[in-house]
């Protein structure tokens, strides 16, 4: 047992409506790197909160060092020496650099319990300084820079002395020079004798760090291999788990006029120079790591954040869109990332949620008609095919597929010619994902023209007719449905346009990672 | 070698960042001390009996109670709360704490006073376990609990005054007597600040005050009992309102049922004009005698200025709302240099 | 287990305030003499509405007319809003109307906002008379006045000016701007001053507290700030007057500036005694509640009408007589009672 | 392969009903009907401690006491369920009552100009409010009507300096007073704007997208909800609603102060309350707050009727409203262990 640090065997995590994780093993050496790749919505994300405490599962056991244990709460698990450095940034706005680092276990006179300030500012310091940045300890957190949080946030996971630390998706929000810091630091760490998880569905992160690999799909165990004992396509099939032409239907749609058209696209701090134009029956794939600026530039298209610099032309007529409904009266929908915050009203029945974008469409003078309105609701909840028994079921009680079914559902109330699905398939179990990518490809043949927002790969390249690369808040490449390859995708979203030299460098270093 | 290029750009990129913050969140107490060395200049040219030793001893002395209560407010804001019941509060302890006295002469201050903060602490207790166990809005829980401890002043006052004359000597001269020449009431909010300085700033659960405001999420992982803090921040209040219902008799050596009412508002604007933000998680202390000094300011300087007393409650309520608005535009501010020092 | 704590502190909780009115209601029970019980409408019903509650000044009042009514027999029913406002009296006066009372004395908040409701009152046949702080003409019968404006304001500066021996600066420090009675007494205050034997008495400010401590205080201190070498502060209010007696006396200006006019012997006795204000004055608030209740038990048994002329026997206070009051008519009790050294002791417990 | 599987029964149609299926249980588990019993009590205990209580004529003029308030309650009851609140609504009722009465008695505006200009003050009040609102997010909505709130009675304070500004014409002190049918004006007026605001937030577009605000802000900006536009709505609609209370109550007192309508706000935010408004948002029906106006209100009546003095009725009051808003929170954490040990034994 002394080999690994960590053992997890069988552990299997239920929620209300879906089995988030299913009998999943996972085994930790000492000092190494380990990569926990998947998908989305794959499970990763609840497995480690399995592992710091914050979820206990249903079944299986957890060895650590040797020994059983079980958390009750996160807490435990940091006494423990596990530490986690979560996708979302969890800290204190207003509180210190200092603080947040000792934030749950100060350090404090042994008998008047005096907060040791000197100390912590010191040891603060020191640690930041191991990480290879000289922020002033002092700074509130709030006003830092993402990439510096993170660096704090692993700074916290130190300062704990943590022998496991685990990085969900650390690079998703940092440039290519920010991730080759942070790379830097995980190996040192490594050296130090710590053993790190890694999770990404990137596959750079993943050849650039990580000794061995274990990959989630689904919330099952797929199997675990050493980074060079597999290959990148094996790879790819272990997480998407088919062949990637299978599970997209051709769609039979030819391409017509011109829908949509960007130029010169900008926001202050989120992106610049966006240009590019959708026609009818397209499918515009828009791809790039997390943070790259996708959503940012489709919520300024729907008016939820304007932009400030650009034009955008609608059938060939210049338009402003200052807020959602300016989009949807000029025929834009929107397909939020989060469901569960932007996309519905979970306390609401599944049709009034359908129905809420046009409640004029069946209103006289403001005045509703409720008939017409559960008539339409049932009408669009069947033709999506949600899995229900009545218009009046609340959608917290429905599983994420059919949640996001309802979601779609609400953008075939609106009479709408261009449609942005923003990571239309996050988080759904794989029957509702191909369900999905049906109705995708109806409403492209029915002469919308869909802009898809999407982390994952194989979909992107499965469903797109053209797909447009973003790379830390601009498009760094258009690729056709023929020229489209994963490592060209890759190439074009690891570029880094923002500061020359360096991107040179660290794309030079990825490269050589891969043909290697 | 790529280490220390970064390193470097870094610590550049912070040295700016900070000094730039250092200001903005500097601003807004140096603008309010200018504003009020402003003021008192302004003042002092109209009506020279201003600046006098006697009038500044005067101001701070009126200005002591309302300080303390800004302090116990400040921590309520600071974990997104509000307590609209002090004034309630106050009257209720200072009458009880009258009515003790006028019954035993004999009643050693120091014990009345500690009955006053018993009494203010257990209507704390009572709004705390409102809000943190039931999750009522503290506004709400507050706005009711202010009507009833009123209802309970007036029933046990049962209408009457407790008056100078019944208070014992002893008593009354809380608010007189001086301890090294500096008026008690001055004195005991000085020490109450010292301790509170040290409690927010140098202990765990201090600090978990901040936390929980800041971000309440994360202070759950963190461990930390959102309950136990929401509790014992209604109680402080509780207690100092308790307190200052004490301080406030003896001052005016009666005890009316209708003591300070409507006082919460000015103890909530000498907060906010110390730049206690509402959304919680911060608030400085020195802000908040800034604040509660401004009020106190205004409070003596108008009648001095003879300026109607009309006009003070609608300045009040403008300068509260010029403050917080200011206030929110500063932290803009900061948030739109962030994003600008992003690179694209 | 914690839905159980829970749920049972919320009951201790409820039970506790209830239990806090519930003695409360008792204590009413017995200043309204019954007023629950008595459904027969055979024994008449007078009604005291005063101007808030929780003012000694008013629970003196209605304690007098209590006694007046206990004296002629009948029930009493006595109220206040809990807070000064016109509405609050309204509210008030359309239950004693639902009750059928015979007669409400009422101490008015606002001259004319309860002229609607007391015409309402006196059409359905009730008696209505104001006390201490009139309503307008049209809607009273008559007027019981604790003491002739007049002479209040004049002998409030008479008083001063003896105390300062007839020269030196004078303030007052009244209440609110728009309190009638106070406002009426200083323009009389205003015209002795203007009487020979003054010409060195000079009137430096009107200063108001607004009945508030902490407002009052910070007027004074204003005052003795502004105006260095004051002599005198006349305050008209019993809030004003103590907070004046008491800046006085923390500033240890006892005997440089004398505090009078006119306040609540128990508020005051401390000050009279240490001899920051001399001398001050007040009608007998008992004797004006009393009066008033004879004055209505009058109007009610129709000895009276509100006509000028008219005169009735009203118990202690002995014969009294209806005058002329502007537009309307009143009663007049007679000059403000002078309290000093000598005979505070035997009334600060009084009222 | 097991992909098809998934498919083929992702493709079976399935149909749902869009028939509400009737549940009596449900029906009778709305608060609603604790409130009509709580209601019946009070009439009942009042009727019992009073013999004055029950009578038509009583209990009818006994509305026009209380009905000036209740105007506010219909936009209140909008404004919390946005999750929001206005403290300031007492003020308002103050400031615009106040500039009616100097328009008419010191500028010599007619009375039905001034009238208008009441109302027009009112939604200004308002609206401000709102703005402040909607551009400053950072602040809530607490601090901001804290702020007007001061700010409004302070500039009444500055007109009217204290003094009252009445004798109105005649005609004026029909609101307050008059009858129509033996049925007082003020209670028609209530009844009809009682129906309207109900119609609006329960059957109207707007209504339906106040809800959808309340239950989840971002999901309805997503859903192409005006969000801004109808905060700022509901927040005239408030001090347009507080603007008629100033009518009616100026009229009653054929007069007007600067410190009318002082602690309104209180006495609303209990009414809403108790109607069974949920302070978290979202949640809650017009007629719960209407039938709770009518229990507040006689309540106070009838403890009035028995002569308890007024400081007893802010204790009581103020127990109404805690409990009020306690009481929920219990049943729903009784109604769920209950379903859970059903879960439990089945």
């Amino acid at each position: 047992m002394s080999e690994y640090v960590l053992e997890l065997k069988g552990i299997t995590k239920r929620f209300p409506g879906v089995t988030a994780l299913d009998n999943v093993h996972f085994k930790l050496r000492p000092g190494e790197i380990h990569a926990l790749m998947g998908e989305n919505g794959a499970g990763k994300s609840t497995f480690i909160k399995v592992i710091t405490g914050v979820h206990s599962p249903d079944e299986g056991e957890m060895v650590l060092y040797g020994q059983k244990v079980k958390f009750s709460n996160p807490k435990e698990a940091q006494t423990m020496g596990i530490a986690a450095i979560y996708q979302h940034v969890t800290n204190y706005p207003d509180l210190t650099v200092t603080e947040n680092i000792f934030m749950g276990h100060e350090k404090v006179q042994k008998i008047t319990g005096r907060l040791l300030w000197k100390q912590m500012h010191e040891e603060a310091r020191e640690i930041l300084q191991s990480l290879g940045s000289s922020l002033d300890p002092k700074t509130e957190m709030g006003s830092l820079s993402v990439a510096q949080q993170q660096i704090v946030e692993i700074a916290k996971a130190i300062s704990t002395n943590a022998k496991i630390i685990i990085m969900d998706e650390p690079t998703a929000a940092l440039t290519a020079r920010e991730s080759e810091e942070l790379y830097k630091i995980a190996e040192s760490l490594r050296d130090q004798g710590a053993s790190i998880i890694f999770i990404s569905h990137r596959f750079e992160d993943m050849y650039r760090l990580a000794s061995q690999v274990t990959v989630l799909r689904d919330s099952k165990y797929i199997g675990s291999w050493g980074v060079n004992e597999i290959s990148n396509d094996a790879l790819i099939v272990a997480m998407v788990g088919r062949e990637i032409t299978q599970v997209f239907p051709k769609k039979e749609s030819e391409i017509g006029e011109k829908l949509l058209e960007v130029e010169g696209l900008g926001k202050i701090g989120f992106f610049a120079d966006i240009s590019f134009t959708l026609h009818r029956g397209e499918i515009l794939g828009l791809t790039g790591l997390v943070g790259a600026g996708r959503t940012e530039v489709c919520q300024s298209l729907f008016g939820i954040m304007p932009y400030d610099k650009g034009k955008i032309k609608v059938n060939g007529r210049e338009v402003s869109i200052q807020n959602p409904k300016e989009a949807m009266k000029l025929g834009i929908g929107y397909l939020p990332e989060d469901r569960q915050l932007q996309g519905l009203v979970l306390q609401w029945g599944l049709g009034r949620n359908i129905t809420l974008p046009t409640l004029k469409n069946f209103s006289k003078k403001g005045w509703l008609d409720e008939r017409k309105e559960a008539d339409l609701a049932k009408k669009l909840a069947e033709k999506v095919h949600v899995k229900a028994n009545s218009i009046f079921d609340l959608v917290s009680s429905l599983s994420g597929g059919n949640q996001q079914k309802v979601a779609v559902a609400k953008l075939l109330t609106a009479d709408l010619d261009i449609i942005i699905l923003d990571e239309p398939t996050k988080g759904v179990d794989v029957g509702a994902k191909s369900a999905i990518y049906e109705i995708i490809n109806d409403l492209a043949s029915q002469g919308y023209g869909i802009i898809m927002i999407s982390s994952e790969m194989p979909e992107v390249i499965g469903m797109s007719d053209r797909i447009a690369v973003m790379r830390s808040g601009r498009i760094t490449k258009f690729l056709h449905k023929e020229e489209v390859t994963q490592e060209a995708i890759l190439e074009a979203s690891m570029s880094d346009f923002s500061s020359k030299d360096e991107g040179e460098e660290s794309r030079k270093g990825i490269e050589v990672k891969q043909y290697g | 070698m790529a280490e220390g290029t970064l390193g470097n750009s870094n610590s550049v990129q912070v040295a700016k960042k900070t000094s730039k913050l250092a200001i903005v969140s500097k601003f807004r107490e140096l603008g309010l001390l200018a504003f009020i060395i402003l003021l008192c200049v302004a003042v002092q040219a109209r009506n020279p009996s201003f600046l006098t030793m006697e009038n500044i001893n005067d101001m701070i002395t009126n200005t002591a109670i309302l300080s303390i209560l800004a302090l116990g407010m400040m921590l309520v804001l600071i974990t997104r709360g509000i307590d609209l019941s002090i004034g309630a509060t106050l009257a209720l302890s200072g009458m009880i704490a009258a009515q003790t006295v006028s019954a035993n002469q004999g009643l050693h201050p120091i014990l009345a006073i500690l009955l006053g903060t018993i009494i203010g602490i257990v209507c704390g207790i009572v709004i705390g376990f409102l809000v943190s166990k039931f999750g009522i809005l503290p506004i709400i829980a507050t706005l009711a609990m202010m009507n009833i401890f009123r209802g309970l002043t007036f029933t046990v006052s049962d209408g009457q005054w407790i008056s100078s004359y019944q208070m014992p000597e002893s008593f009354v001269s809380i608010a007189t007597s001086k301890i090294l020449g500096i008026n008690t009431l001055i004195v005991i909010a000085v020490v109450i600040y010292l301790i509170a300085f040290y409690f927010i700033n140098h202990t765990r659960t201090g600090r978990q005050i901040y936390a929980v405001g800041s971000n309440p999420d994360s202070a759950k992982v963190s461990g930390i009992s959102q309950t136990k803090i929401l509790m014992l921040v209604y109680t402080i209040m509780g207690g100092l309102a308790g307190l200052s219902g004490v301080l406030w008799v003896s001052k005016f050596a009666s005890a009316q049922g209708d003591t300070a009412s409507g006082y919460e508002l000015t103890v909530i604007a000498a907060c906010i004009l110390g730049g206690v933000s509402i959304a919680g998680g911060s608030g400085k202390l020195s802000g908040v005698i800034l604040g509660s000094l401004l009020l106190g300011l205004l409070n003596n300087a108008l009648p001095l200025l003879n300026v109607s007393p009309f006009w003070q409650m609608a300045i009040q309520g403008s300068i509260i709302l010029i403050a917080v608005i200011i206030n929110t535009l500063v932290k803009r501010g900061v948030v739109r240099n962030n994003l600008l020092r992003r690179k694209i | 287990m914690r839905r159980f704590l829970s749920k049972w502190a919320v009951v201790g909780l409820t039970v506790a305030m209830l239990a806090a009115c519930g003695d409360q209601k008792t204590n009413q029970g017995t200043e309204t003499e019954g007023g629950e019980a008595s459904s027969d409408g055979g024994t008449p019903k007078y009604a005291m509405v005063f101007k808030n509650t929780g003012n000694p000044y008013g629970e003196k009042m209605m304690d007098g007319f209590q006694e007046a009514i206990e004296e002629v027999g009948g029930e009493v029913i006595l109220r206040a809003p809990d807070q000064p406002t016109a509405e609050g009296q309204i509210q008030i006066i359309e239950q004693l109307i639902t009750q059928q009372v015979d007669a409400i004395a009422i101490a008015a908040n606002d001259q004319d906002a309860l002229e609607p409701v007391l015409k309402k009152a006196m059409d359905q046949g009730i008696k209505i008379l104001s006390v201490d702080s009139a309503v307008n003409a049209n809607s009273r019968l008559v007027h019981v006045n604790q003491a002739d404006p007049e002479r209040i304001g004049r002998s409030q500066i008479e008083a001063v000016s003896e105390m300062i021996n007839g020269e030196g600066q004078i303030a007052v420090l009244s209440a609110t701007s728009q309190a009638t009675n106070q406002n009426l007494w200083i323009e009389w205050m205003k015209k002795e001053l203007e009487e020979p034997g003054y010409e060195n008495i000079e009137l430096v400010k009107v200063a108001y507290g607004d009945d508030l401590r902490d407002k009052s205080v910070s007027e004074t201190e204003a005052l003795l700030k502004s105006y260095p070498d004051l002599k005198a502060i006349v305050a008209p209010t019993t809030v004003g007057i103590a907070a004046a007696g008491k800046v006085i006396t923390d500033k240890g200006l006892n005997g440089k500036v004398i505090v009078t006019g006119l306040g609540l012997p128990s508020e005051m006795a401390s000050y009279i005694e240490s001899g920051v204000s001399p001398a001050m004055f007040l009608w007998n608030p008992i004797d004006v509640g009393y009066g008033a209740g004879i004055a209505s038990y009058a109007l009610v048994q129709e000895e009276i009408t509100g006509k000028v002329g008219e005169s009735f026997e009203a118990g202690r206070l002995g014969e009294k007589e209806v005058v002329e009051d502007g537009d309307g008519t009143q009663i007049m009790l007679g000059d403000p009672f002078r309290f000093d050294a000598e005979n505070i002791d035997e009334w600060k417990d009084v009222y | 392969m097991e992909q098809r599987v998934v498919n083929q029964n992702e493709y079976v149609q399935r149909t749902l009903t869009n028939k509400q299926e009737f549940s009596l249980k449900k029906f009778f588990l709305q608060w609603e009907w604790l409130l009509i019993l709580v209601f019946l009590l009070v009439l009942a205990i009042n009727t019992h401690l009073s013999p004055y209580f029950l009578n038509g004529a009583g209990l009818r003029d006994a509305t026009m006491i209380f009905l000036d308030k209740a105007f506010i309650v219909f936009p209140m009851v909008m404004i919390m369920i946005l999750r929001d609140i206005d403290i300031s609504v007492g003020s308002t009722v103050a400031l615009s009552s106040v500039v009616m009465a100097t328009l008419y008695n010191n500028l010599g505006v007619p009375m039905e100009a001034a009238i208008i200009i009441c109302l027009l003050v009112g939604a200004l009040c308002g609206l401000i409010n709102g703005l402040l609102i909607i551009k400053f997010k950072e602040l809530s909505a607490v601090i901001v009507t804290l702020g007007t709130m001061i700010l409004y009675r302070g500039l009444a304070y500055v007109i009217l300096e204290d003094q009252a500004s009445g004798n109105f014409p005649e005609w004026f002190s029909f609101f307050g007073w008059g009858h129509v049918a033996g049925i007082p004006f003020i209670l028609l007026v209530f009844v009809l704007f009682a129906i309207g605001f109900t119609l609006l937030l329960h059957k109207t577009t707007f209504g339906r997208q106040i809800f959808a605000m309340g239950n989840n802000p971002t999901a309805s900006r997503f859903s192409g909800v005006q969000v801004d536009k109808i905060k700022i709505i509901v927040f005239v609609l408030a001090g347009l609603m507080a603007a008629i209370t100033a009518i009616f109550l100026a009229s009653r007192m054929g007069s007007t102060r600067p410190n009318i309508a002082t602690n309104y706000e209180l006495d609303v935010i209990a009414m809403v309350a108790l109607g069974g408004i949920s302070t978290a948002g979202g949640k809650g029906r017009m007629l719960g707050a209407i039938i709770a106006i009518f229990i507040i209100g006689y309540l106070q009546y009838g403890l009035g009727l028995i002569n308890i003095a007024s400081q007893t009725m802010l204790v009581i009051i103020g127990i109404l409203l805690i409990v009020s808003v306690v009481i929920p929170k219990l049943n729903l954490k009784g109604i769920f262990s209950r379903f859970v040990k059903k879960r439990n034994t089945n």
